[in-house]
């Protein structure tokens, strides 16, 4: 090859390379262009939509097991049990967080709007066991405590409406959960 | 090279802002799963470490190197966490690519049926103080594939002796990433090295 | 004068190597089984499946609303535009259409993650070369969009925001600004990439006249994507065969023209990546402009169940064609979901283009294809 | 005007000497044990020396990664992350000591000493300052180049002896881009031999003395020295395997090259080997080229023995670890080359490019009988 | 260039190879498919890619499909040159499914095919590279058959 292309080779690997060198130089001297967020000293302010752990807010779930179906992994367990007015109570709502994959679908499903996903996404733990997130506080016998009080109450309310026969028989207006 | 957050202008390319933050992680939904578990199962007892144990583990703790290994979705967090705005580096991690020269397998992406074994033989080849984190839903319990999928490996402490601390999310932000090293950073600085009786 | 030693007792034997599923510049859990006379690789053949989670599979098994979060995960670089893929196949296939709106925003998701796709492909390309710096200034860029799509829908990687009948959310307010302000940051961002690493003289001598397919090889292997544009062929399938508003956009199909070495090497491959960043930028500014107001969601029911036939859509996703062959026999679930990626078929070209090439070109070539695992193994 | 009278400088040709006339009370032990005390002496501040400069050099290399790539190195390791190299070194030391089943033990274990031996060896003649050198031979050069061709030996053994296919591929790389690579860094040091008229590093030093400060340095003696400046930089950086031509154990296409297999300190030896080499190619441009410890416009030869020496090794250091973060800066920007193009560069522009410079260096001195540029600018000005 | 419709393109196959072509399922089929027996699929794809005024020169993909009772592989086909569109099916018996390859005619059909056999079950005689692709190789059954059940464990992990 002649010395020209000899030349020309040289010269163009030399520029080319300076060229490079210019840039990481920009960036190099220039501290401003740092875009490193400190994580733990400094954190970043989710936006509202952000799909991070979810949460149920257990005292507006209208047990209809609509997210139940609606998760193509099956993350979300529940057990209810009959209430007092033929509605159903939540005895244990579990999400496995270690399988679920935030996609978002059963909290779009949700009627009454109660399964929401929070911001939070710091959740390394040391065994699987931790990751299933366990929604209902207290155990099984205090709610079945709180459902016989709530037939008591219901009985009550029916037999003073009954004793009031003659006032238009009020219905007994629908229980809700009462449990907070 | 400016060294703490506060001395520094709020930078172009975030659209949220940042804001400094107290050190202890907020109470989010896992936290207070944690909690209410540790307590059912009782407290872990006190670990004395001696004051030589405290030095090798400080120094193994702060230069935790990962092996350059991903398979699938959680490998681009991977890239992500290791990238310009959440800085691995910043804690002594720096990616390595062999198993020879890495003392943290961080199982980022699904395990298949067929990759079982070649993870299983990379973690046969590191040196011996080493440590796994789960990373991932795919490597937690198989994740979104746990129900349907026929190749997939339903968790990869069915595949690995013992798995340190798993780090839930599909994929699990840098951020989080970050808080499962340093879960795995205060474990090393409980390890007791010397004055084990033999078994 | 002793006569020159003959080739044949000089001949060295070839031995294989694994270039495993776990290696740092496979992008992924790809295989190649390398049988190589010292540098020189005489066979290289990859063996596919180490990430097989079986999505077709799953297709048949879940609702059809409930498989879109498995089309992130089937091109997670570019889950935005699997996701609009799969709606849009769905919609061909039970006659729906969707709102107005609903098109031009996900014309701008996709063009959005087709530019942080092609960072992500250019950085590992340069990092699979030698040069570890771009691909954190490629991914520093990403880091803004992905920022962009955790406005829109709440995740980073895995978005999950097109629905059966058009998208998820409407955009947040104060979204299009943010958009343009990148755009505006972004644009001479790619002329800084050029001068810093394209026509830099190791990076032009390591990848010109290395795997070259000429267009007519390109067809007949079926390539798509920048693969095939990179020979030269001008096909896109935005232009090809238009789906949603993409005729009303105005943007070049960027073809490969044989700027350094010959027509279809990887250097061509290369530069239409970059080139097509500043296309998807002009289509961004387009949409901007000129997005109409209304209804984001079309009226869909919740249990969907489409008339039974078939139907075959392709979308032009950062990897070449992603098709979607929908089957339905009328119920709740796929008949039969098959889903045609770029990827897989870059890797049936590549046993015929690796012969005779070095150790070091081999990852030129799986760089060039910009190839990802779970695209491949599905 | 005639020249200023030349400098004394004192017979401080070795530090060994050195301590000999400062503490006469030695004479009643017999030579061979003081003589040993004073090599053990000399070798222990100078593996010191290496120890710190790698620690300090792999923490600059990974801030500087960091600056360059708009993110923050290490800085939670102590302030500014000052000790990260502290914490690397340690956990390097208490790793399990691994060696491949099917691997040669002895040669395994061998090759990282040689690696290191090798390129830590050429500390002996590098002229820190007026009198702080290790043992001013008088073939100095020659003596490096043939010390640091120890390098390549112990990465072919470590290569071959670990028995993994990407190591060998590595190892081959390496052997053949050092060994060739030899040629044009040792053929670009031969015209400034010519200029000083001597081998040993010291006198090299000396005669790039005098008052015009940076003038009189090699750089600009001539057109031609200033070219084979450059040309010994490439050389260098391919011969110590940096990034442009890091290709014995690139992470991209050979895992790690030969270093694949091993772990721990060994692998510790290796990335002291390299940064050794790294700063021994860097002091040797420096010495030669840059006037090595000659304060720019002070004398250092009189400024007497205690800051004559600290100034001198002040300025040495500043021109070595500039050259030195020049590499790390073309190791964050450049890519790699292939190995025949490697080959193909040594062999049809470097070696070329340095045979043309030793014959300009030759013919410049035949015809201005040995004055350089500024020497004549001098003599104009009288 | 010249655009065909379906419709053409069938009544140029019915011409050249009469009964061959069985028929044209055009009814909510949205690229609409020949339906073609699974002997002559060679002869019909190479005529497709010879032809002048089809020139279908870009196989898009293959797909199996198990209709329970029988299977089908459908061949979709594309003309960079005319820009249209055709689906070509054949269908086999379930017990055992077995095609000619048409590699032969478009190197694409290699891995397609591979894809197909390994996850479908459906043989490529002649094909020049017959074994699984997807799946370890030592792993029984078709996962895509309508009647495949889940095993157990695989090398001792469980599924």
């Amino acid at each position: 090859m002649g010395l020209r292309e000899y030349i020309s080779d040289i010269s163009e690997a030399v520029v080319t390379i300076a060229k490079g060198m210019r840039i990481t130089w920009k960036y190099g001297v220039d501290p401003k262009e740092e875009t490193t967020i400190f994580y733990p000293e400094e954190r970043m302010v989710m936006p509202e939509r952000t799909r991070g752990f979810l949460f149920n807010d257990v005292a507006r779930c209208i047990v209809c097991n609509m997210c139940v179906k609606q998760c193509p992994i099956d993350c979300i367990t529940l057990e209810s049990i009959k209430g007092a007015d033929k509605k159903n109570v939540l005895t244990s709502y579990k999400i496995d967080m270690g399988r679920c994959m935030h996609c978002g679908l059963c909290v779009e499903i949700c009627p009454p709007k109660s399964l929401v996903h929070t911001d939070g996404y710091e959740g390394s733990s040391h065994t699987r066991e931790e990751l299933i997130v366990e929604f209902v506080e207290d155990d099984l016998a205090t709610i079945k405590a709180r459902i016989a009080a709530h037939a008591a109450e219901l009985a009550k309310a029916a037999k003073a409406a009954e004793a009031a026969g003659k006032a238009p028989a009020a219905p007994a207006n629908p229980a809700g959960g009462e449990k907070k | 090279m400016s060294q703490g957050p506060a001395k520094r202008k709020p930078i172009k390319s975030n659209i949220f802002d940042v804001v400094p933050a107290p050190a202890e992680i907020p109470q989010n939904v896992l936290q207070k799963n944690f909690e209410r578990v540790r307590a059912c199962k009782g407290g872990e007892g006190i670990i004395e470490v001696g004051i030589a144990d405290l030095f090798i583990n400080w120094c193994r703790k702060n230069s935790l190197w990962y092996l350059y290994y991903a398979t699938a979705c959680c490998g681009i967090e991977l890239m992500q966490g290791g990238a310009s705005k959440y800085d691995f580096d910043r804690f002594g991690a720096v990616f390595r690519a062999t198993p020879r020269q890495a003392d943290m397998l961080m199982t980022a992406g699904t395990i298949t049926h067929k990759m079982a074994e070649r993870v299983q033989r990379i973690y046969a080849q590191m040196p011996e103080p080493k440590y796994v984190i789960a990373i991932g839903a795919c490597t937690i319990t198989g994740g979104p594939f746990y129900k349907d999928s026929y190749s997939v490996v339903k968790g990869v402490d069915l595949i690995l002796p013992k798995v340190d601390v798993y780090v839930p999310g599909c994929p699990p932000r840098p951020e989080a990433w970050i808080e499962g090293i340093r879960n795995l950073q205060n474990l090393i600085m409980k390890t007791k090295n010397y004055g084990l009786k033999k078994a | 004068m002793t006569e020159p030693i003959s080739k044949e007792a000089l001949r060295t034997d070839e031995w294989t190597i694994n270039m495993g599923p776990h290696h740092p510049s496979t992008h992924g859990v790809l295989r190649l089984e390398l049988t190589t006379d010292g540098e020189i690789v005489s066979k290289a053949r990859p063996s596919l499946g180490y990430l097989h989670r079986g999505l077709e599979k799953i297709g048949e098994r879940v609702a059809w609303a409930q498989f879109m979060p498995f089309t992130d995960r089937l091109d997670y670089l570019a889950g935005m535009n699997c996701n609009c893929a799969y709606a849009w196949a769905v919609e061909k296939l039970a006659g729906i259409e969707i709102p107005e709106r609903a098109e031009w925003i996900r014309v701008l998701v996709c063009e959005l993650n087709r530019i942080s796709s092609h960072l992500v492909a250019w950085g590992s390309f340069c990092a699979d070369m030698g040069a570890f710096t771009p691909l954190l200034y490629g991914i520093r860029e990403r880091e803004w969009v992905n920022d962009l799509f955790e406005m829109v829908c709440g995740q980073r990687l895995t978005y999950n925001y097109a629905r059966i009948g058009g998208v998820s959310h409407d955009l947040p307010p104060g979204f299009l600004e943010k958009t343009k302000e990148f755009c505006d940051y972004f644009e001479p961002l790619i002329d800084e990439y050029n001068r810093l690493i394209t026509y830099n003289k190791i990076l032009v001598h390591r990848l010109k006249n290395i795997g070259v397919i000429s267009a007519r090889d390109a067809i007949e292997w079926g390539l798509s994507g920048p693969n095939l544009r990179g020979s030269g062929f001008a096909y896109d399938i935005r232009r090809a065969e238009p789906y949603s508003v993409y005729p009303k956009l105005d943007f070049n199909v960027v073809v490969g023209h044989a700027d350094r070495g010959t027509l279809g090497d990887c250097f061509d491959r290369y530069l239409v990546r970059i080139d097509e960043m500043r296309e998807s930028v002009k289509i961004v500014r387009q949409v901007i402009d000129r997005i109409p107001d209304g209804p984001v969601m079309a009226k869909v029911p919740r249990v969907f169940k489409p008339p039974a036939g078939e139907c075959y859509f392709r979308a032009e996703s950062p990897r070449g064609e992603t098709g979607f062959y929908l089957i339905s026999d009328g119920g709740t679930n796929a008949y039969r979901l098959k889903i045609r990626t770029g990827s897989y078929m870059a890797m049936n070209i590549f046993e015929k283009i690796s012969k005779g090439v070095m150790i070091s070109d081999i990852v030129a070539l799986i760089g060039s294809f910009d190839i990802i695992l779970p695209e491949t193994d599905r | 005007m005639e020249p200023v009278a030349a400098t004394v400088y004192p017979n401080y040709d070795s530090v060994g000497r050195a301590i000999l006339e400062a503490f006469p009370i030695i004479d009643f032990l017999p030579v061979w044990l003081v003589a040993l005390v004073i090599m053990v002496v000399v070798a222990a501040c100078a593996i010191v020396f290496i120890l710190v400069f790698e620690g300090v050099g792999s923490l600059v290399l990974r801030k500087l990664a960091g600056d360059i790539q708009s993110r923050v190195g290490p800085n939670r390791v102590g302030p500014y992350g000052c000790i990260q190299f502290l914490a690397d070194g340690v956990k390097l030391i208490l790793k399990e000591d691994l060696k491949p089943a099917a691997c040669d033990r002895v040669l395994f274990r061998l090759a990282p000493y040689l690696a290191f031996v090798g390129s830590c060896a050429g500390l002996v003649v590098i002229p820190f300052a007026v009198g702080m050198i290790a043992a001013d031979l008088d073939i100095g050069i020659y003596y490096v180049m043939a010390v640091s061709s120890l390098v390549s030996i112990g990465i072919l053994l470590g290569g071959w002896a670990s028995n993994n296919k990407w190591s060998l591929v590595g190892a081959m790389r390496g052997a053949a881009q050092i060994v060739s690579f030899e040629i044009p860094v040792a053929m670009s040091i031969i015209p400034v031999i010519l200029v000083a008229g001597s081998l040993s590093t010291q006198e090299i030093v000396r005669s790039q003395g005098g008052l015009f400060g940076i003038f009189n340095w090699n750089l600009f003696h001539n057109p031609f020295l200033f070219f084979s400046f450059f040309v010994y930089l490439t050389a260098a950086q391919a011969e110590t395997c940096q990034t442009p031509f890091d290709l014995p154990e690139c992470e991209s296409e050979l895992v790690q090259g030969f270093m694949t297999e091993y772990s721990g300190i060994r692998f510790g030896y290796f990335f002291l080997g390299e940064f050794g080499e790294l700063f021994v190619v860097c002091a040797l441009a420096t010495a030669g080229y840059l006037g090595g410890w000659h304060i720019p416009f002070l004398d250092a030869g009189n400024l007497g023995w205690f800051w004559g020496n600290l100034l001198s090794l002040g300025v040495f250091l500043t021109k070595t670890f500039t050259l030195v973060l020049v590499s790390m800066w073309l190791r964050w920007t450049l890519p790699r080359t292939r190995v025949d193009q490697l080959m193909r560069m040594c062999w049809k522009y470097l070696v070329p490019l340095t045979f043309f410079n030793l014959l300009g260096v030759s013919l410049w001195l035949l015809i201005f009988d040995g004055k350089g540029i500024p020497a004549m600018i001098a003599a104009l000005f009288g | 260039m010249k655009t065909l419709s379906a419709q053409e393109i069938f009544e140029k196959l019915k011409g050249k190879f009469g009964d061959g072509v069985v028929s044209l399922q055009t009814e909510s089929v949205n690229p609409p498919f020949a339906v073609v027996p699974p002997g002559s699929i060679q002869e019909v794809c190479r005529f497709l890619k010879e032809d002048p005024d089809l020139l279908f020169d870009y196989l898009v993909c293959i797909s199996g499909v198990d209709h329970k009772d029988k299977f089908a592989v459908a061949y979709h086909v594309y003309s960079t040159e005319h820009r249209h569109r055709i689906g070509v099916k054949a269908m086999l018996p379930h017990d055992n499914p077995v095609i000619p390859t048409v590699d032969v005619v478009w190197k694409a059909a290699i891995y397609l095919e591979r894809e197909t056999y390994d996850l479908m079950g459906i043989v490529f005689e002649g094909s020049c590279d017959p074994n699984r692709i997807l799946l370890p190789d030592d792993w029984e059954g078709h996962p895509l058959r309508k009647d495949y059940i889940y095993p157990e464990q695989y090398h001792g992990i469980k599924i």
